[in-house]
């Protein structure tokens, strides 16, 4: 604070050396959010964020950057009181922000998205050229790879994710806000990440960093703040903390992250994915040639890295993609190319992975988003009617147990946090004991207790004869809750192993498209 | 209301019409025509309302209906399709006179006894003006902008072309309904579209027509106008209108209200009885032999040698006296 | 001067006058609702108004002089048909072939317009009358000062409108149905992964509000005007699209709308024929002005279907 | 009988007949690209017809016989001027207001009509005619067979409306405040995130709208047909709404689309008056049956902004 010579970063911004929030307090109807927190960052550290869903984490950022207003509570910049009205104060003042859904117009080229709202040199026309040029720059500095011209609607999640932070650079971010960037990346792209981050921070930026991961935030950063209930539980070195004590302060009891799985009889198969072929949505092969059986009572874990043909091959069973060629069968029944609906009806059930988009219907209340699936039968309905005083019993039911934060049954669920959101989805599709469940990265953006409380879900399922496609990009996941593990790899099942016989080594070839048989040789 | 029984030394006259009151077109000849009366009997003998705009039958049913409460002594429903409304209404207010055009209909056969008719003859003035433009046309080619092939435009229309044949079968007659009243811009390029088929005398019926005056203006084609004087659209080309005076029909039915009969006459304007007259405009110099022309046709027609009839159809033919 | 404008004979013109907006408007909302925008309601008003009208000209025996309730039936039921068909039309252009919700309402607003005058001038040269829903004079109740001519001296198809209101509200909240139909024009991607026919819950609603426009259109013709010809409805199915806005996509919403909008309608041409000193072309806006200003300050979005005017389809 | 139809002529009228939709269109265009839909244009386009007709014909010294250069720049700046103020309000009530669009649109159009027409009745006392833009005609080119006719022989604003679909496209691909308005069109929290302002982008762009609209009426009164009286637009200002539908907002989208309508028109018209035996009703919805087929079939929604119709209101 006291350095003679201003330090500058490498992108010729000065620094931030201190951003120090005070006494934040922000209510919303019904719910106080932030409860006089304090908090603080220092350049050339990450401060990581912990917290259950719904602890105010994502709200005290916002108010950082400008999006929402604190009711109370002041923000210092190297020791100067700041006022941040707007985003655009906040970019003035050198803070940058990647919000988990991602602030980009798809219809827009990724230079243009990063133009957007700069001064041109050439003002009032534009000057795409210079800024791809500058974009090019940033991206050699920090390790990021993007195509200034592509159009953003073309890029996969990891690319958008580079965007957002080229975007927060191009601007001069000096202080970098990192909402949950890694929940939809794939474990690849998390570690370039962290490259990233790690020059970022050497160069002199400060990060705060929020993950419902915790190997991750123990990777990353230097210090850890946990909130609960919007209040500042504790505050710790990185060095001094760990999972278990991590995830006791954030839930306020332990957790138990190792399952007992008592052995169950594999019963008869369930499903048969024989041959499989199915295109992604740009028209590429997708699927080529994926064979899988899955028995009553068993756990199948489905590992990979994402973007192997995951996504495809669970919408082609549930009916939401075509097949191009081959056939599934439920309990000898060919099912190929039934409607969702129909599936529903023989007891196939879908845990979708973009479940805040195909899961939910935001403007619905908690207790109707709860009862969508099977609101047409009982005890949610008694013929063409709507059964009230069934559907309010078996709600708050499933809100106790999921442990879902809402202030009551009837609160439209836009105004629930993002992974009380996802809880809720679990809820339902867990609920029902079906026939078979698919499963796709259903701990994602979910936090640590609610995790432990779905494994057992899971279980507890597989005891009661559910047979389970658990797709997961989380090895530890899937090592602990998976009687066989297959591994997917460009859209082609590379082999299957009993999790007993299996090592993360393994697997982590077979990740990498390494067949089993030839491992085995 | 106020009960108008109460100031039985004024007669008040209440009208509904279908666009406004100053459309130099339909709605403004009857408002004209009430000025004229009211100018006539002074104000202290004579008063009228007027509700324009009412282009949709049931809010003009409501205002009928309220006219008729509030004890107007002549209710008049300008537009021919007030009909069906006024035979739901003129049985509730036996003591309420109630007048409707442009129709025929009284409705006595259905034992209504309190509701005039009255229409304008104007396939008379169209027969007149046809029968100038075909003299006057030296392409052979004449274009009609007519609005929907119905009523009042009708009747001019098939007058019109009529006269044309009558005086030269030969000369081409384009017809053009643009299917709507309102459309300055498309009634503009039908004209356009009848002048680029040489057409070089052009008349037409509607609101609409001062777009087509216009296009008619440019290309220096002679123009014949119905329903108002439109010379002072276009001075240099305007030859003759054809003008209606509702006051020949309104006059006899104030007069016979008055004298306690509430309806069963139809009446009807035409050039005999002066509710149509043909004006010439002075502007322009019309040869001498084309007026004397039409003004004998317009005399024919007064002296009956000239007749039409009007089939169910709407087909209209052209009876000559032997 | 209120007293001398808001008498029982406005407020039953008021009355009479929402009739064809609530059908009409109702429907809409059913379709909207489920996430497809209808602007060709006005034309299937149309078709309505003169099917029905036929029907009943057809099917009356003496017809100038006494109705026939048979006759009546049977022309709303032919309203009913025509609606269905053009439900059945608007849905496969507007689902089906997934055209631009703004433009293919015109296309259907323009073939109601067309179809129902060829008809009209093919099948009648002049315009006729016939006898339409009688009013129904309840015993005791319709002498009841006031209330009795506002309230118990309408025709059957003016109860069945205000009846509409409370069914189309249970129907929305408390039927299976219902629920698919909000969660379709919400997030039809969720619902589809839900197990719910977004493509089949689309044509009922769709259907639905072409059945509705069509006995909208009924209703004006067989039950109130007893007249056909051009146009009839000028303009009425496009309020009817604008008071389901209005009224927040809710069926009281759009009760309340109608009601508005229609009683001021009553009262301006009250005051207009009882000449209170404002130009008629100022106060024949005063509805419109009115519901809209209402609106701004009124408007809640809380229903607004969310997937209004996008069409869906399955991944690919 | 092609041939007979499309002549020199005939495209010549299409031209001219396309001439309002493409400034209302291109200004409703930029309107929808920021996410406000703005169904109001045609009360815009009827006050820009009037006034622009007001000011001619009060600044013509000499009114029927020569047309006045001054006057003609006058009339249309008052247009200008006219669309500022309506623009203003516009945005003002979708903007800030957060109005349903769908509605107030229709309140801006009634605003406009009753306006026209009550200004029209008090200054005028019936209809009347100006000298207004007159053709030009270009010394050779304008006698070069068809192509000159077509090309040559039309009016200064015909020549601006076209000028205007480069401009537009210029600025919505090529500018600063292009690229703003298409962010603030497709995802206003992500624009507001990078510290854009939504409200000032969005009352630019509605306020460019209502100034080509109202100069889209006084291409109209001043610029082909020389007169004004009350509704002189008839429903133009709605077509240029659906064109831009049809142009998927895009400006040479656009252009296509007022062009094949404005075409079609002119076929009709023609059509009809040389006598093709088809009835006049049914070949006078040929052009919006044309538009909405091409329509329904060609469909692209790349640029379709996201945010259309959506009010922008951050957080708290
Ligand atoms: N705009 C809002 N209106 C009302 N309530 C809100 C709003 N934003 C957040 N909340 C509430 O404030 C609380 C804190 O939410 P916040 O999003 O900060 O949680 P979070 O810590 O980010 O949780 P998660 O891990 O699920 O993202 C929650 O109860 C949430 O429902
Ligand atoms: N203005 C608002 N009004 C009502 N609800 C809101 C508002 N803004 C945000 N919310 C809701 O508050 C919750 C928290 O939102 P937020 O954007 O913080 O989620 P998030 O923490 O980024 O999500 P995730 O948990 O997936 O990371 C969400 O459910 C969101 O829909
Ligand atoms: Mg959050
Ligand atoms: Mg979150």
């Amino acid at each position: 604070m006291s350095d003679a010579t201003p330090q500058l970063l490498p992108t010729g911004q000065s620094r931030i050396e201190h951003m120090e929030m005070r006494g934040i307090v922000k209510r919303f109807p019904g719910v106080l959010a932030c409860n006089s927190i304090n908090f603080d960052v220092r350049a050339g550290e990450v401060h990581a964020l912990l917290g259950e869903n719904g602890a105010g984490k994502s709200t005290l950022m916002k108010i950082l950057y400008g999006l929402y207003h604190a009711n109370e509570g002041e923000v210092f910049l190297d020791g100067q009181r700041v006022s941040i009205h707007s985003p655009s104060d906040a970019i003035a003042h050198g803070i940058g922000m990647i919000h988990q859904h991602f602030m980009l117009v798809p219809s827009l080229t990724v230079a243009e998205n990063v133009a957007l709202g700069q001064r041109s040199a050439r003002e009032p026309l534009l000057d795409l050229n210079a800024v791809s040029k500058r974009i090019r720059l940033l991206a050699d500095t920090y390790g990021l790879r993007v195509d200034p011209s592509q159009p953003v609607w073309q890029l996969a999640v990891g690319e958008r994710q580079r965007v957002e932070i080229v975007k927060a650079l191009y601007r001069g971010a000096a202080l970098l806000i990192l909402d949950e960037p890694t929940a939809v990346l794939t474990p690849q792209e998390v570690n370039d990440l962290f490259k990233t981050f790690h020059q970022m921070v050497k160069d002199g930026h400060a990060l705060i960093f929020i993950s419902h991961k915790l190997h991750e935030v123990l990777a990353i950063s230097d210090r850890i703040t946990v909130l609960r209930d919007g209040c500042v539980v504790g505050s710790t070195p990185t060095r001094e903390a760990t999972k278990k004590s991590l995830a006791q302060m954030m839930v306020g009891r332990e957790v138990i992250l190792q399952y007992d799985q008592p052995p169950v009889d594999a019963g008869a198969v369930r499903l048969k994915v024989e041959n499989l072929h199915a295109q992604s949505d740009r028209g590429t092969a997708a699927l080529r040639g994926v064979n899988l059986e899955l028995c009553a009572g068993e756990i199948l874990g489905l590992a990979g890295v994402s973007g192997n043909g995951q996504r495809e091959l669970s919408e082609v069973i549930f009916g939401l993609r075509p097949a191009t060629q081959g056939k599934v069968e439920l309990e000898g029944q060919p099912i190929t190319g039934a409607s969702p609906a129909h599936l529903n009806k023989l007891g196939l059930s879908y845990i979708p992975e973009e479940r805040m988009v195909d899961g939910v219907i935001k403007d619905f209340t908690v207790a109707e988003n709860l009862m969508l699936q099977d609101h047409a039968r009982p005890p949610y309905a008694f013929n063409i009617f709507v059964n009230p005083r069934a559907v309010a019993h078996h709600c708050a039911e499933l809100i106790r147990n999921f442990n879902i934060r809402t202030p009551n049954q009837e609160t439209p669920l836009k105004s629930l946090s993002g992974g009380n959101i996802q809880k809720l989805i679990l809820a339902r599709e867990l609920a029902r004991t079906p026939r078979v469940l698919i499963a796709a990265q259903p701990t994602r953006g979910v936090d640590i207790g609610a995790t432990e409380y779905i494994h057992q879900r899971l279980l507890e399922q597989r005891t009661k004869g559910t047979a389970t496609l658990l797709i997961s990009e989380d090895l530890d996941e899937i090592l602990a809750l998976a009687d066989r593990i297959a591994v997917i790899y460009e859209g082609e099942i590379v082999g299957i192993v009993d999790r007993a016989a299996a090592s993360i080594e393994e697997l982590g070839l077979m990740m990498a498209g390494v067949r089993r048989e030839s491992t085995a040789s | 209301g106020s009960p108008a029984q109460a100031q039985d030394d004024v007669f008040r006259v209440a009208v509904v019409t279908p666009s406004t009151g100053t459309d130099l077109a339909f709605s403004q000849s009857m408002y004209d025509a009430l000025a004229a009366i009211q100018e006539e009997r002074g104000e202290d003998a004579f008063e009228f309302a007027i509700s324009e705009n009412l282009f949709v039958v049931d809010d003009a049913a409501a205002a009928l209906r309220d006219y008729a409460d509030q004890g107007y002594d002549l209710v008049i429903a300008h537009g021919s399709q007030y009909g069906s409304s006024l035979v739901e209404i003129a049985p509730d207010y036996p003591e309420t006179a109630f007048a409707w055009g442009t129709t025929v209909d009284t409705f006595v056969d259905q034992d209504i006894t309190n509701v005039y008719a009255y229409e304008a003859r104007s396939e008379q003035g169209g027969f007149v003006l046809g029968v100038m433009s075909a003299m006057l046309t030296e392409s052979g080619v004449i274009g009609v902008v007519g609005p929907i092939e119905t009523g009042d435009a009708k009747l001019y229309v098939d007058g019109f072309k009529a006269g044309v044949a009558y005086e030269d079968e030969e000369i081409e007659v384009l017809v053009n309904y643009i299917q709507s009243f309102s459309d300055l811009a498309k009634a503009a390029e039908a004209a356009q579209a009848m002048i680029d088929e040489d057409a070089d005398v052009l008349t037409g019926t509607a609101q609409m027509v001062p777009g087509a005056i216009q296009k008619a203006q440019e290309a220096e084609a002679l123009w014949f106008g119905t329903q108002a004087d439109q010379a002072s659209l276009a001075p240099d080309i305007v030859v003759a209108c054809q003008v209606y005076d509702w006051t020949v029909a309104l006059n006899p039915i104030i007069d016979q209200v008055m004298e306690g009969t509430l309806g069963g006459e139809a009446f009807a304007l035409t050039l005999e009885n002066e509710g149509l007259v043909i004006q010439f405009n002075e502007e322009f110099e019309l040869d001498e032999e084309v007026m004397a022309a039409g003004e004998e046709v317009a005399q024919a027609i007064v002296d009956g040698d000239i007749s039409f009839e009007i089939a169910e159809d709407g087909t209209l033919t052209v009876v000559e006296a032997e | 001067m209120i007293e001398d404008l808001l008498t029982a004979s406005v407020i039953a013109s008021g009355i009479r006058l929402a009739m064809p907006y609530l059908y009409a408007a109702i429907g809409e909302t059913f379709g909207q609702r489920s996430g497809v925008l209808n602007l060709g309601v006005e034309g299937v008003m149309l078709l309505g108004a003169y099917s029905s009208f036929w029907g009943v000209y057809q099917l009356t025996p003496d017809k100038a002089t006494s109705f026939d309730p048979m006759a009546l039936a049977a022309g709303v039921l032919v309203a009913v048909l025509v609606g269905l068909l053009m439900g059945l039309a608007t849905a496969f252009i507007n689902v089906t072939l997934q055209a631009e919700q703004g433009i293919s309402g015109i296309g259907i607003y323009l073939f109601g317009l067309g179809m129902s005058t060829l008809l009209f001038q093919k099948n009648f040269s002049q315009v006729v009358t016939v006898k339409g829903f009688p009013k129904i004079h309840f015993p005791v109740l319709s002498d009841i000062p006031l209330i009795g001519e506002i309230f118990f001296r309408q025709n059957l198809l003016v109860y069945g409108a205000f009846a509409l209101i409370p069914l189309a509200w249970f129907v929305l909240h408390k039927t299976t149905f219902g629920l698919r139909l909000r969660a379709v024009g919400q997030n039809p991607e969720a619902a589809d992964s839900m197990g719910i026919s977004v493509t089949r819950v689309r044509y009922m609603a769709v259907i639905i509000g072409g059945v509705l426009a069509s006995v909208a259109g009924a209703s004006m013709s067989i039950g109130h005007l007893n007249v056909f010809q051009q146009n009839l409805t000028d303009g009425r199915g496009f309020i009817a699209v604008a008071l389901v806005y209005f009224g927040s996509w809710r069926p009281y919403g759009v009760m309340y709308g109608a009601l508005l909008f229609s009683l001021v309608t009553a009262l301006q041409i009250k005051a207009v024929t009882i000449g209170i000193g404002i130009p008629s072309e100022l106060l024949s806006m005063t509805p419109y002005l009115l519901t809209i200003i209402a609106l701004i300050f009124a408007s809640r979005r809380i229903d607004q279907p969310a997937a209004l005017t996008r069409p869906f389809e399955r991944g690919e």
